[in-house]
């Protein structure tokens, strides 16, 4: 195995490739080879590692260096000055801001910003995902060795739940006592799915994590596998997320060479094989029942529930389904022990979170964070501000059925706890802020035609529900509402909550009742006096 | 100008080329549609009945299931589809007015193909990439960070790619 | 004390449900000893007093400017306003037409149909009044009351009467409610 | 067993039960639509929810399975407001004009359930975007503005049906039912069964036929037996002013449990031929309308002297439609008292001869049961076509094909099944070769010589041979024009496989007229009377040429036809839905079908008319049809 | 200069919505009259794409005053689409019906609507000139005329299970038998019915003599007429060929309803939503004509009931045995023709098919066309549908009852207008009786814009530059 004197990543997230990434990470192959450097420089890409300012980027570790924007024709000097001559190409750095993700944290140790703190995204960005051998040598793997020859299933469990760990899909749900309901339900056949259908719009913090460390997922589902009594483990990709699949397919493919997925792992009786499946574009499938619908070739549509997968799942049999961002935890929880993950984040919310940050703020991309945080300091500190003339006016939390919170409500801590006394979810960790430019009405408008067009249409409060009020909401948005439709949403938020058959429907309601809760005078202003304080809504009056 | 039709025999072969990718276990449905979707575009009717004698699936369950999906077409679609992301993220950082540009350039709407079949215009919940919205894709190239003015210089890129 | 006033018009329905009033044959002049019947369509007062009444009644859907005016007349002047049944309860069988565009409404009517001769044309004089969507009357005026039917039944127009003439409000349930 | 109290009630039930059926069970009603109780539970209008204590939501009594001490509760204020919300958005979803509605007041389950909540009108209004009324199937239109989208005729089609037309488009608010890929239902797969228009909560699968001629309330119910095959469903007739309206499965019925056919429920509803409603004599050349008297009197007296004369006496021929009460008397006069050596039936035992002489050498009976099917994990159709007659029961293996079973089709020509299955179709060769082959296969024995025998592929013969193997309950379903030999055969082969054996009857009464020995070809050369207990069966023109130089021809019918034309006596008689009487159906279930409609008054039964000519030839029958059918073995256990 | 301005709003006891603008000449004389018809609702489109056989439930939503001309002409355009004639049993049985709503409708009109006018006086108290006032002028009256109209109410509930938008008639015939209890019920009525009626004549003819100068100023004028009848000429409300007569009595035309477009097109004027038919070939406005009872007693030779044909003599000897113009004489003709009804209830009772439960032909056969037609209580009424051949509706046509008068209410409102209002300050009677003119003819405006409002008449006086002008109100 091979030790290298220094790595390079070329950014290839999708801003980076259509500004050319490709055309660098050719040329740096080229001079690194003309340098005779091939032997001490390890090239290979890293994804959104939350800036695109200065796309495409390359990054030089150990020392951290960011040059941006780069172009094939400067790859030869860069080369020379920072490879070869180990000198940093000032000319060609990104230019000096802040930054969130892994490059942020390397600054902090000088001292700069307040420390994330990187669990789930530990290695990405620094590992090159295509390589089991560098995975290995970034503790790869410790942690299943671990629990197959040192831990029996309970052990693990036990450590899990110490540690607190809970579901990072939205619900929070505590992983231990899933991970036990699994495992203590009698069955020949059980099935670990991985939920990767990140469908929530403002959120790809786990096509980051499956692209930058697809191991790192493989090595918890079999560490699941083995935990539950599984032999068999399927990662629902979203569709749209073709690099992510490519890479897993590798990465599972590496791991049968290496003897790390297959029979009889370690030595033990436990066999554990993984396969991945691609979804077609559906927002419910994030659900856990329509993911195991649509696995099983059917339409997405959820189950009734009870009983739940836990008991019958997959082809009816027990079935242990978790994020990807919660697997994620588990191989550094069993390397370090539950107490160490406890010293991060809150009490009742162990450990990190990865936020994706957007809106109308300088610094839009991805953080790793304790939980507990809050609003003001994630604008601030990570997002560096609104941008410049815009005035925080409200985040959504947690994707499009997240919370509506207004200026006024920022300090609130961000944990599942906290963020549930003030009916706020935690949800998927996006975070979108908006300035004064947004106008509300129009905010829910687009909220409510993602679901009445991400609605299954199985039951009747999600399906009809959903589409009345976006046209509730489009007729305030054209100036013809009354004030009879305030009533009629707020009937319609409770109700789709009360009467839903899943997750998407109760919880559609979210940002409507948010909307009328904290911003009702500017919905009344686009009923009483046919204005649209943002500007934004047509208020064209047309009706009949 | 109509939708020129796809010729029966591609289609056959698209379909089994897909089967003897998957197989024919339920379970690989969905990938083989996709894959289907991806060879011709649509899923046109011979495609489903095809599948239907080698899945032994009825054909209104596959059309359940294909109509479903939003990645999955069942009618036929331009020559270059555009599908533009609509989520929150991309409309507040002016996803609004890049859309409102988007349909005034070709004079098409969400979910309608132009006359001449050069373009499917569809608006999609979310393409996964809200970092750099307002996000669109056309065919499979995607573009980011999107502005109003930059519309009509992408999309002649494929106007030309088309009449070379 | 003094018989409570009821006043009654329509818009945009058949006239059904007025007739189906008159189907309560002699209970009529129960009616007219229990409550002071004003401006109806079947009397020569042509609207609601200025000082107000008791009970409105307002049979049929909202079609038209016109419309519009009695519908919001009627509010301002009645302590308690009744949609009459299911056109002014949901727009009833007018409100097929919202399933069309006015103009292809109005071209078949006037131009397209077999008998119209070559001179035919969508009437556009100044006098008439501006066509709009067919709604129900909650959708234009808060509605205290709703009798469904096409038409209510007659004993059951009898029976909301007679509540209302001696100020108490109408229970419609079980026999009573029907739309058909 | 789980205890659940439900409205304070305590209610044992077993586990697994929905809290919908427990509540039931205890006569607690709570409003459904999309739930039916044949129909596997849905949970998508959720007009069924209950409270539930220590539940964050309110949870759907259809799909929510029992456990125990739960809490329940139906009717709180809650509950209530959910019920009228989930109904005001049913009502603003599509288009709903009940004023003109062929199901309003009474017959709709939407319209009821709107009026149970009390609910005079609904805050939110449809957008009125318009939805396609579909007209391109003969017998029903799908009106989609009025559609709930509860999915029963869906479920419907592919869980009791297995024909799979219906679908889903889209999902979310552009959700929409459709046939096949979208196609019109007249142009789809569509075998209109009508099992979807029977389930239809709403008006919006519009019958064509019943279409306002009168709601339940104002129609009459007559739970009998439906003579179109020998299936026998049973059925609902529904009747106003004597007159039929609609037909329905009698989703309590042992046999179909609430399934009919295209000819079932929609055929013979019309019956546009004329009816014989007096008795007829030919005098002078033509037919003249006559008394009872007078037209028995005229055939008496021609048919006495002919008694127990060999081959120019009397021919007889009964439809195998008429009840065992006519048959059996009819057998009795013509066979045992004017001892004719030609008494047969229309169907000339054409599909029971083989099995009823098997059955006697056996001396018991070999036959499954229709209930087989259910549980059948391979079913070979063996030159037994299901697509006219029988259809009912290619329901039954149809719609477990999903879940796994394998069928089998073995014929000469294409048959509609054989889309569902693998058509194992022979171009050479007899029955006995095809039968043959298909052994050989079984015990996977080289299989080329077969190959060109009966030209069937060998690999497609292999397949069945491994299918056969893997085959754990076959049930073997054979048709008509079975050889003995062959079917001797057959069984054995099946008896080898511990498969079950079932034959199809062709029609409603052909087992009795088996049981009765009515199975001889039909001929009547020289004989010098012919008659023809028709009922109201449609004769064929074989039927008519054959006796067309019969010197003296008796026809009691229903219905006016080239035979009645040619006869010079008529007796007119009652059909199918006129007459009461029993059928014993392809396995054997001895059943009764009632009275629907009172006939005119000349008209009689086909036993009273029998009766009354035994009377006049001055023979006397007994009225015991059970012993009579007592005589032979059936091929079938018979019951009830 | 002259100038004034008359404001009548609305119109009542009209089942309508109008409303009238007069223009002045310089000398204060009336220069021209208009009525504009000011409802629209579109049946004619959004029935497309309906079932045929949903039409005779439908189209009743026309108008709750006449809804079974509506629901047996659309039955008799069903049937012919259908290709399946009703057997003789259920065409006795709709007429039944019919004849049922011609007692209605006429008794209700001429005793609640015209019968404050004609009772009370055009001059009376607009505060009791109505149904109530007439209560407390004859109660014995109001309550015998009351009793009239439930009779022919009654008559089409037994057949149709409610009195207003019954469900009787389908495609082929009828969806229900009649009951000899329901047979006896409804003979018990006859008598009763039929002397009311006697009474009202005699009303009638008592104020016609007291009233002769109105009737001979009040909207007389010549114009054709026309309506269903018998192959014998005689009057005929159900079924049967179209006869047009000219102004001065001549047959123009006679033929079958399926030709209807040969012989009738339709005019439209841009001031009223209502369309003008006409006989095609005299051409537009020439030949305009009229149709209701007076079109039907003046086309027609004889009734073939004994009480009403005595009483058609007396009517025809009005004018000499020429044609009746006088729009008031639209009241008179009424009573005939529900007299006639009540007399053919009895026939119709009578007959030995009455009974038979043969009501419903079930044998279809689309042609893919029908057309329909009734004598409504207003006159004659025809509906077209054409479907594809699965019977969905692609094209639908109706000339209703009312609009065939159309020409002749304005032509009635301008010469009323032109005889009553001539500068002077016009007392309110006499406003009243513009409304008259308009109501004689017993609009059903519901009907002919397949709409229904109220009717504001609002009279409004322009100069000869078409300014407005002043104004008096009748309710000042």
């Amino acid at each position: 195995m091979k030790a290298y004197r220094s790595m390079v990543l070329v950014t290839n997230d999708p801003g980076s490739m259509l500004a050319g990434a490709q055309d660098v990470y050719n040329a740096l192959q080229q001079e690194i080879k003309s340098f005779g450097l091939e032997d001490e420089i390890s090239l290979s890409t890293v994804s959104d590692v939350g800036r695109h300012d200065a796309v495409p980027m390359v990054i030089v570790y150990p020392e951290a260096v960011i040059y941006g924007p780069v172009t094939s024709k400067d790859v030869p000097f860069l080369v020379e000055e920072h490879l070869y001559k180990g000198r940093i190409a000032t000319a060609l750095q990104a230019p000096a801001r802040e930054l969130s993700g892994r490059i942020a944290w390397l600054r902090n140790r000088k001292g700069s910003l307040p420390a994330e703190q990187r669990i789930v995204l530990e290695r990405a960005g620094l590992i090159d995902p295509d390589s089991i051998d560098d995975y290995l040598m970034h503790d790869g793997y410790i942690a299943l060795g671990k629990a197959l020859t040192e831990m029996t299933p309970a052990d693990v469990i036990a450590e899990i739940e110490k540690s607190g760990l809970r579901g990072r899909g939205g619900a929070g749900f505590p992983s231990g006592s899933k991970w036990k309901f699994v495992a203590k339900t009698q069955s020949s056949k059980k099935y670990v799915i991985c939920n990767a259908d990140e469908s929530e719009p403002g959120t790809f913090k786990d096509r980051l994590i499956l692209e930058g460390d697809p191991f790192s997922i493989i090595e918890a589902m079999t560490i699941a596998g083995y935990v539950v009594g599984a032999d068999e483990g399927i990662i629902y990709v979203r569709g749209e997320y073709t690099l992510a699949q490519d890479r897993l397919k590798s990465a599972i493919q590496q791991a049968r060479t290496y003897g790390l997925l297959g029979d009889k792992l370690f030595g033990t009786d436990f066999s554990f094989n993984i396969s991945v499946h691609a979804g077609a574009g559906a927002y419910i499938c994030g659900e856990e029942t329509a993911l195991i619908e649509s696995i099983e070739g059917k339409r997405g549509e959820p189950r009734a529930r009870p009983p739940y997968p836990t008991t019958h799942g997959l082809w009816g049999k027990p079935t242990l389904v978790n994020n990807v961002e919660t697997l994620a935890n588990v191989p550094a929880i069993l390397r370090n022990g539950a107490s160490w993950f406890r010293k991060f984040g809150t009490p009742s919310s162990p450990g990190t979170k990865v936020y994706t940050i957007m809106g109308n703020v300088n610094v839009t991309g991805l953080i790793e964070v304790p939980m507990g945080i809050t609003l003001r300091e994630v604008v601030n500190i990570y997002a560096q501000g609104m941008k410049p003339g815009s005035t925080f006016k409200l985040a959504q939390t947690g994707g499009s059925s997240g919370s509506i919170i207004p200026a006024t409500l920022q300090d609130t801590p961000m944990d599942f706890d906290s963020f549930g006394k003030t009916g706020v979810s935690l949800g998927s960790g996006a975070l979108l802020i908006c300035d004064e430019e947004t106008c509300v009405v129009d905010l829910a408008k687009v909220l409510l035609n993602f679901f009445r067009k991400e609605s299954c249409g199985k039951c009747n409060p999600c399906r009809i529900g959903n589409q009345r009020a976006f046209e509730i909401l489009t007729n305030i948005s054209e100036g013809t509402g009354q004030l009879k439709d305030l009533d009629d949403l707020n009937m319609l938020a409770e109700n789709l909550f009360q009467l839903s058959n899943c997750g998407l429907g109760q919880t559609a309601g979210t940002p409507l009742r948010d909307t009328l809760k904290y911003f009702r005078a500017e919905v009344e202003a686009h009923i009483r006096l046919k204005v649209c304080p943002a500007g934004v809504c047509p208020m064209s009056g047309k009706k009949y | 100008m109509e939708l020129e039709m796809l010729e029966g025999q591609k289609v056959i072969e698209a379909v089994q080329r897909a089967v003897a990718h998957h197989g024919t276990r339920r379970e690989e449905l969905i990938p083989i549609l996709s894959d289907v979707n991806r060879a011709l575009g649509y899923i046109p009717r011979e495609a489903f009945e095809e599948l239907s004698r080698q899945m032994q699936v009825p054909t209104s369950q596959l059309f359940s299931v294909a109509s479903f999906y939003q990645m999955l077409s069942t009618r036929p679609v331009g020559e270059h589809v555009i599908r533009f992301c609509e989520s929150a993220p991309c409309h507040v950082v002016g996803g609004r007015q890049v859309w409102q540009a988007v349909q005034e350039h070709l004079n098409l709407k969400d979910g309608e193909t132009s006359p001449d079949g050069k373009w499917t215009l569809t608006t999609v919940s979310c393409l996964g990439i809200c970092g750099v919205g307002p996000v669109m894709m056309v065919d499979d190239d995607v573009y980011g960070n999107l502005k109003p003015d930059q519309i009509a210089g992408i999309l002649a890129r494929y106007v030309e790619r088309s009449e070379e | 004390m003094a018989k409570p006033k009821i006043s009654s018009d329509w818009l945009a329905g058949c006239a059904g449900c007025h007739m189906s009033l008159l189907d309560i044959d002699e209970r009529i002049v129960t009616i007219a000893e229990l409550a002071d019947l004003r401006s109806t369509p079947i009397t020569d007062l042509k609207e609601p007093d200025e000082g107000g009444v008791d009970v409105g009644i307002l049979e049929g859907g909202v079609n038209n400017s016109a419309n519009e005016e009695v519908a919001h007349k009627f509010r301002k002047r009645c302590k308690l306003l009744v949609a009459f049944g299911d056109c002014a309860v949901f727009g009833g069988v007018p409100a097929m037409r919202n399933m069309f565009t006015l103009e292809e409404a109005l071209r078949r009517a006037y131009v397209e149909t077999e008998s119209t001769d070559s001179e035919g044309k969508i009437p556009d004089d100044p006098e008439l009044a501006t066509m709009t969507r067919v709604r129900a009357l909650n959708e234009v005026v808060p509605v205290d009351i709703h009798v469904p039917g096409c038409p209510p039944d007659p004993d059951v127009i009898f029976y909301v009467l007679s509540e209302l003439a001696q100020g108490r409000i109408p229970e419609i349930k079980g026999e009573k409610l029907h739309w058909h | 067993m789980t205890t659940v109290t439900i409205d304070g009630k305590v209610i044992e039930v077993p586990e697994g039960t929905t809290v919908l059926r427990a509540a039931q069970t205890a006569g607690i009603s709570i409003p459904t639509l999309c739930d039916h109780k044949e129909l596997s539970p849905y949970g998508g209008c959720r007009l069924c929810l209950v409270e539930v204590e220590g539940a964050r939501t309110l949870q759907p009594s259809c799909t929510l399975p029992v456990s125990n001490n739960m809490v329940v509760r139906t009717d709180t204020e809650k509950v209530r407001e959910a019920r009228k919300f989930v109904l005001t958005l049913i009502f603003s979803e599509r288009n709903h004009f009940c004023m003109y509605c062929q199901v309003s007041g009474g017959d709709c389950e939407l319209q009821n359930a709107a009026y149970r909540e009390e609910m005079t009108h609904w805050p939110l209004q449809p957008n009125w975007q318009p939805y396609a009324v579909d007209a391109s199937h003969p017998y029903f239109v799908l009106d989609n503005n009025r559609c709930i989208l509860c999915r029963r005729c869906v479920r419907a089609c592919s869980e009791l049906v297995g024909n799979h037309t219906l679908g889903f488009e889209e999902r979310g608010a552009r959700s929409f039912l459709v046939a096949d890929l979208g196609l019109p239902l007249g142009e789809s797969t569509c075998i209109s069964c009508g099992t979807c228009l029977q389930v239809c909560p709403t008006g919006a699968l519009i019958d064509r036929q019943s279409a306002y001629r009168g709601k339940e309330t104002q129609v009459e119910d007559h739970m009998t037996i439906c003579a179109g095959c020998s299936v026998g469903c049973g059925m609902n007739v529904l009747t106003r002013d004597n007159r039929m309206v609609r037909l329905e499965g009698d989703w309590e019925a042992p046999v179909n449990g609430g399934l009919l056919c295209e000819i079932g429920r929609f055929e013979q509803q019309n019956d546009a031929r004329e009816r014989i409603l007096t008795p007829l004599v030919r005098k002078d050349g033509s037919l003249k309308a006559a008394t009872w008297d007078e037209a028995l009197n005229v055939i008496s007296s021609r048919m006495r002297p002919l008694a127990g004369i060999e081959n120019s006496g009397i021919a007889a021929l009964a439809s195998t439609r008429l009840p065992v009460e006519a048959l059996s008397a009819f057998k009795q006069i013509f066979a045992d008292k004017m001892r004719s050596d030609m008494v047969t039936s229309i169907e000339e035992g054409i599909y029971t001869a083989a099995s009823s002489t098997l059955a006697n050498e056996y001396g018991h009976p070999f036959e499954g049961k229709l209930s087989d099917l259910a549980t059948a994990d391979l079913v070979v159709l063996f030159d037994a076509d299901m697509t006219r007659l029988h259809e009912v029961a290619s329901f039954f293996v149809k719609r477990n094909l999903q879940a796994g079973t394998n069928l089998v089709v073995v014929g000469r020509e294409a048959g509609e099944l054989d889309r569902w299955g693998i058509p194992v179709k022979a171009t050479r060769g007899s029955d006995a070769d095809v039968l043959a082959a298909i052994a050989a296969a079984r015990a996977g024995a080289a299989l080329e010589s077969y190959e060109t025998q009966i030209g069937v592929p060998a690999g497609k013969l292999a397949l069945v041979g491994e299918l056969l193997r893997d085959a754990k309950n076959a049930v073997i379903v054979y048709g008509k024009g079975m050889d003995k030999t062959t079917l001797q055969t057959l069984v054995e082969f099946a008896a080898a496989n511990s498969a079950k054996v079932l034959g199809l009857k062709g029609a409603a009464n052909s087992f009795t007229g088996a049981l009765l020995g009515l199975e001889k070809p039909f001929n009547v050369n020289g004989h010098q009377a012919v008659y023809l207990a028709l009922g109201d069966d449609e004769p064929s023109q074989r039927l008519a040429q054959k006796v067309a130089n019969a010197p003296f021809l008796a026809v009691q019918a229903s219905y006016a036809s080239q035979l009645t034309a040619q006869a010079d006596v008529v007796l007119p008689v009652q059909m199918w839905a006129e007459q009461e009487g029993h059928y014993i159906n392809l396995d054997g279930h001895i059943q009764a079908a009632k009275q629907s409609l009172t006939p005119a008054d000349d008209v009689r039964s086909n036993a009273a008319a029998l009766e009354a000519l035994a009377a006049s030839l001055g023979v006397d029958v007994s009225p015991d049809w059970r012993e009579q059918i007592c005589q032979r073995v059936p091929s079938a256990a018979l019951e009830g | 200069m002259i100038s004034q301005k008359i404001t009548i709003e609305p119109v009542t006891r009209i089942e309508g919505h109008a409303k009238v603008t007069v223009h002045m000449n310089d000398d204060g004389t009336v220069n021209h009259a208009y009525l504009h018809v000011n409802e629209f609702r579109g049946f004619e489109k959004f029935c497309e794409g309906r079932m045929v056989f949903e039409m005779p439930l439908i189209t009743p939503r026309i108008c709750g005053i006449c809804p079974v001309s509506h629901h047996l002409a659309s039955a008799k355009a069903a049937d012919k689409v259908m290709g399946c004639p009703p057997p003789r049993p259920a065409s006795l049985l709709r007429e039944l019906m019919h004849m049922g709503q011609i007692i209605q409708s006429h008794g209700m009109h001429f005793f609640e609507l015209a019968g404050p006018d004609l009772l009370l006086g055009f001059d009376c108290d607009p505060a009791t000139r109505n149904v109530v006032g007439l209560i407390g002028a004859n109660a014995e009256l109001t309550l015998k005329a009351v009793e009239l109209r439930k009779f022919g109410q009654e008559v089409i509930k037994t057949l149709g299970g409610r009195r207003i938008h019954p469900n009787f008639a389908i495609p082929g015939g009828v969806n229900k038998a009649l009951l000899p209890a329901e047979r006896d019920y409804m003979l018990g009525g006859v008598d009763q019915a039929i002397a009311t009626l006697q009474l009202g004549l005699v009303i009638m003819k008592d104020w016609a003599a007291r009233n002769m100068e109105d009737i001979q100023k009040f909207g007389v004028f010549p114009t054709g007429y026309m309506g269903l009848i018998t192959p014998e000429n005689g009057l005929e409300l159900y079924e049967g060929q179209v006869r047009l007569k000219s102004a001065e009595g001549v047959e123009l035309e006679k033929y079958d309803i399926d030709n209807y477009l040969d012989y009738i097109a339709e005019h439209v004027e841009s001031w009223s939503y209502l369309k003008f038919p006409y006989y095609k070939k005299m051409g537009w406005p020439g030949g305009v004509y009229r149709v209701g009872p007076l079109g039907r007693l003046n086309i027609s030779e004889k009734i073939d009931t004994p009480l009403a044909n005595e009483e058609l003599k007396l009517w025809k000897a009005i004018n000499g045995g020429k044609m009746v113009e006088n729009t008031l004489y639209y009241h008179y003709a009424r009573l005939i023709e529900a007299l006639f009804a009540a007399e053919r209830v009895r026939v119709l009772l009578d007959d030995q098919d009455i009974l038979s439960k043969d009501i419903l032909n079930t044998n279809v056969q689309f042609q893919e066309h029908g057309v329909g037609v009734i004598e409504a209580p207003r006159g004659t009424l025809i509906h077209d549908y054409t479907t594809d051949d699965k019977g969905q509706l692609q094209r639908v046509n109706l000339i209703v009852s009312t609009g065939h008068n159309n020409y002749a209410m304005s032509k009635a409102v301008d010469s009323v207008a032109k005889t009553y209002i001539n500068g002077q300050v016009v007392r309110e009677g006499l406003l009243n009786r513009v409304e008259a003119a308009v109501r004689a003819h017993d609009p059903c405006l519901s009907c002919s814009t397949h709409a229904v409002g109220q009717m504001p008449l609002e009279i409004e006086i322009l100069d000869p530059e078409g300014n407005l002008t002043q104004t008096l109100s009748r309710n000042i």
